[in-house]
């Protein structure tokens, strides 16, 4: 059976709909030596700042219930090391780059945006979302206002494929994307983190050295696929959908609920081929239900 | 290509209430294994959803042993594991301990579960050590068999009570050693925290290059999520935040703020 | 050792701070088989409307990982039957009653507050915050001006604790917690449930009839720990704290976080004594610790 | 006060590639254990963290028996219990079928997985009762030895392919022999919805008491919770919420909208 795989999200050609999540996966080199990155739809690669950054305070992880909470606080060695020493190890691979970008001015986002549009990527994924620096993105990402505002303006300073990155801490992550979408963005990432917070009895102190951190895997999909479906039904530009997935299944569901690609975060710690095995179970799916064109499955949900 | 490994346990044994020892047949591992390096162990329940990294306590033949406290539920979890079972391995993964071709006389200074990864150190070394090994009480005592069983290792005993060996912590006993005139070429440390930074003072006041063995908490354990960060000093002296998984577990005295 | 395990919140007395949550635990007739209800400090009843409701079609539980999906969508036999024929029963034991109420108007919310004013309970819970019920207590729930009117109104026809339950789908619930306080809430109950989707890939359709429903259970608990937290820095009235409390350990968290008491919910559909044994190891940490007032805990946490 | 067991298993069985038959110690619950009942078992993992819904198949001296099919993630957990360790039961719990005191002869329609608690049901019979049981085909028929064993059983395979027994479904063969004059007092049926509506149905027309057995995904299981709704019709007429778990899980024909 002859299966199309690829999707085109926003003027980015993938040739298929999985891409590793930024932060989850730095910029390939670690799991290239785990899985063929040639067989991925994309990269996101780890979040970018102007300047290098060495994030938060170890510890920065706390296990949850079929979760984890992660306070990394976005540590990267800023966009010109990205430039210099990660586009040209990941262009060997045919997998597409999406620069995850946050900014803590509006001008910072723009100025990236700037350098970034002379570079080797293929795509830009605006983080407004990242609960882990005090200052900054997190303060954009839960304001409709500051989201159309700054994807507007890094909009008019980037040509490519432009992505905005929304946060699920908020009463309505509908009108957000609905923001980004009159802003310009040519499709919204969702969802990142939710905040939480894990203590230590014993010490009586949070787990975290920076107090609270951003919930990701298995626990949070059912709030993810909720505002995958509940932002399907609102903006017309498409949605990579995220949030806990670590099967084929669970992919499915995001891709039924609206997402027209996927990312895969956290699942990549306990299985580091989980982006592989989520897209050859998705296949599997696909040739046992006879569907040959991967993009006819998003937004095939039946509402009840 | 790196890979995942499922693999089978030969032998399981309760060394105390609290530790077990894991006899893995390895052999499908064609990586290297190196003394200093961990193993990244699925857990496979929601409930404990991350790995486990474990220390390498030897390797010989094909066979790897794991030892390892319970803790949580992770490693309960762990401790339930039979003979005959599955074990999902990720690794070896990390940097290991420097092993100097040649040399007269290392020190190897362990407390608690910090004990375990050093018999696989000691059995690597080319030349004689001194192994301080610290323990809370002479039931807490793990694996001194093995250790005393190698040709090459002059085994010290420690006990926080004195009811075993020296009585006090380790690091008194290596340094009233070098007091009394002892030499090393390189010194080796695991264990507590404030065990190694002690260790790691004396060994820089002695200008004697000493490793230390870090613990933090982990991710994908591989070098790509950075939640086990711990602050290392570069070479320009310029604070940086370093990988455990990746960059350690293993660091130079002089690279640990 | 003594131990002293009586809580006040906000004006009732609870013989000790563990209570069942609201539509986890019916009237209590039920769980009374598995476990003595006079060891309970309180029993939030199921959320009560003013006349009887049917609640949704079903299916209404989906599971989750580390948690459950529920759309219930406030079935109960109306406030005049609770009065008639649960009070009686419920006053047999020594547990204090506080009787969870959802609106559809402000009127409705007064109404209920009026005739309840003459019942035999301890204290009012406001639910504005249930996730299942189109019209309603989830509009008041996202908005801190109709929280404050609604708390105010109530008020003035209820003399008793008053409680308000907050929807931890908010960008802000701490702004929220303070509106209520404001609108003089003796205490804020937190969190309700998150709102959620789960697929079923074959049919193509969401498993609940009612397409979503409210997450709960130990998925959520990092994300309730961190509101109750940020909410305890906020009002200076107490918290009634939950979201997948299901050990001892998991109350614990709570109470340094902030909470005066903690209720238990999902945790009893799968261990029917899930809210004693969470006493019990309580009780045990407390020995252990030589922490003589169970008060003592709430918020004794400290942040790195 | 009512409690959960913690029961040890004393024989699992495979019944074919999907079935799984589990004979528990049950000696220690003392409360009657009535056919049509279930237990509401622990699968002990946060993947499947709700409790699973299982009927009585059989029950003597003490000794339970549950069978079920693998068909998500609790089941496959249940699936992997073995001889000699523990499950974790609440129950019994629900209303079991109605046994009149005597009659003359019941009919039974079962399909797929609702033929298992018909055997408890058919075993606690005082009267004699024709078993329609349908299969996909001849090598799903689960039980069928069972079944035949018991003196009063008149036992009706039926296929869907006709590989074995009747060839059609199970309410056919029921209204076929209503057809050819058989009498019934009461008839009961377990499976598949289509399956139950369609003989309560025939039984409604042809005025025979009828009871079904209903199947809704649980939370609490004792009545506390309200998500294992079902429409019912109430005495007078008026449409109503009942509980699978508490009020169920077997109706009355004529209580089912
Ligand atoms: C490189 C390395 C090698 C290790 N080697 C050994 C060994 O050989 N033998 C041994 O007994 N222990 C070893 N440890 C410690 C061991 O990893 C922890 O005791 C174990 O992860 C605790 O898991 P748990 O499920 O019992 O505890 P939980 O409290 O349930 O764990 C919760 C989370 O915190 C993490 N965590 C908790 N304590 C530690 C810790 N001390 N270090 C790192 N992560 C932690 C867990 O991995 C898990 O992600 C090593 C740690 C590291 C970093
Ligand atoms: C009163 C009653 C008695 C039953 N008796 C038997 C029996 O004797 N033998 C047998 O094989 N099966 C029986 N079932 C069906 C059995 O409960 C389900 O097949 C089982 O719960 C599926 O769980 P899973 O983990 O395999 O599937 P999953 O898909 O992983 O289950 C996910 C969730 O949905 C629920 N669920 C899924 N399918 C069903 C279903 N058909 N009915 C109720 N809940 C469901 C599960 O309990 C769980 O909460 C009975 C169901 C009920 C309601
Ligand atoms: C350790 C870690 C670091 C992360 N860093 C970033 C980041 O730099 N930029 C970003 O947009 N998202 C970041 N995320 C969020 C993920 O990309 C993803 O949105 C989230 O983890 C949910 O997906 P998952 O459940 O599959 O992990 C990070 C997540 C984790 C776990
Ligand atoms: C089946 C079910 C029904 C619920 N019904 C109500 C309700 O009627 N009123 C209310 O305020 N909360 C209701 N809740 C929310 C719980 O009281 C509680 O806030 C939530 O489940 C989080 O706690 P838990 O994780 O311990 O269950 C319900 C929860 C469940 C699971
Ligand atoms: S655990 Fe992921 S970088 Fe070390
Ligand atoms: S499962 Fe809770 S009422 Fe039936």
């Amino acid at each position: 059976m002859n299966i199309k795989t690829e999707v085109n999200i926003g003027g980015l050609e993938l040739q298929n709909p999985v891409i590793a999540a930024s932060g989850t996966f730095g910029f390939g080199r670690e799991y290239g030596e785990y899985i063929d990155l040639n067989s991925l739809g994309a990269i996101s690669v780890k979040g970018l700042t102007l300047r290098p950054r060495e994030g938060n305070l170890p510890p920065r992880i706390a296990e949850t219930p079929s979760g984890i909470l992660n306070s990394v606080g976005l540590q990267n060695p800023g966009v010109h090391a990205f430039i210099q020493e990660e586009i040209p190890f990941l262009r060997r691979y045919r997998c597409k780059i999406i620069a995850n970008v946050a900014g803590s001015t509006v001008e910072e986002y723009e100025e990236m945006a700037e350098i970034l549009s002379s570079a080797d990527i293929d795509a830009i994924e605006l983080n407004l979302s990242c609960p882990n620096v005090k200052a900054g993105c997190a303060a954009f990402g839960t304001s409709a206002a500051m989201i159309k505002e700054v994807t507007r303006r890094v909009k008019n300073k980037y040509n490519g494929p432009l992505f905005v990155k929304l946060t699920p801490n908020v009463t309505s992550i509908s009108e957000l994307a609905l923001a980004a979408e009159e802003g310009g963005a040519d499709a919204v990432s969702l969802i990142n983190t939710l905040l939480g917070m894990a203590i230590d009895i014993h010490t009586r102190r949070p787990i975290l050295a920076n107090n609270t951190g951003g919930l990701s895997g298995p626990a949070i999909k059912p709030v993810a696929l909720r505002m995958v479906n509940e932002v399907y039904r609102t903006v017309k530009i498409p949605i990579i959908g995220m949030g806990g997935i670590s099967t084929g299944d669970d992919a499915i569901e995001f891709l039924l609920a609206g997402a027209s690609a996927i990312m895969v975060g956290t699942a990549s710690f306990v299985n580091p081929r989980a982006c592989l095995d989520v897209f050859d179970d998705v296949l599997a799916y696909m040739k046992n239900y006879n569907i040959r064109d991967i993009a006819s499955l998003t937004g095939s949900l039946r509402l009840n | 290509m790196k890979q995942t490994y499922q693999c089978t346990i030969l032998e399981r044994a309760k060394l105390s209430d609290k530790t077990i020892s894991l006899l893995i047949d390895a052999s499908q591992i064609r990586e290297e294994i190196l003394p200093g390096q961990f193993f990244h162990i699925n857990c496979n329940t929601q409930d404990s959803y991350l790995r486990r990294p474990i220390s390498v306590c030897d390797f010989e033949k094909g066979r790897l042993r794991l030892v390892f406290e319970i803790r949580g539920k992770g490693t309960a979890k762990l401790a339930k594991l039979n003979k005959g079972d599955a074990i999902d391995l990720l690794g070896p993964l990390g940097r290991g301990f420097h092993l100097p071709k040649s040399g007269k006389r290392a020190a190897v200074v362990g407390g608690g579960i910090g004990t375990f990864p050093l018999l696989f150190l000691t059995k690597s070394l080319s030349f004689p050590c001194d192994a301080f090994l610290g323990f809370r009480c002479e039931e807490q005592i793990i694996l001194a068999d093995e250790f005393k069983s190698l040709p090459n290792v002059n085994l010290i005993l420690c006990t926080d009570n004195g009811s075993c060996g020296y009585c006090g912590f380790a690091p008194s006993a290596l340094t009233e050693a070098l007091d009394a005139g002892k030499n090393y070429d390189i010194i080796y440390t695991c264990g507590p925290r404030i065990m190694m930074d002690c260790v790691a003072k004396t060994a820089t006041e002695k200008k004697i290059p000493c490793q230390l063995s870090l613990e933090e908490r982990m991710g994908c354990g591989i070098g790509a999520c950075l939640v086990c960060a711990c602050q290392t000093k570069e070479k320009n002296g310029q604070s940086h935040m370093s990988r455990v998984c990746a960059d350690g577990p293993v660091f130079w005295a002089e690279e640990i703020l």
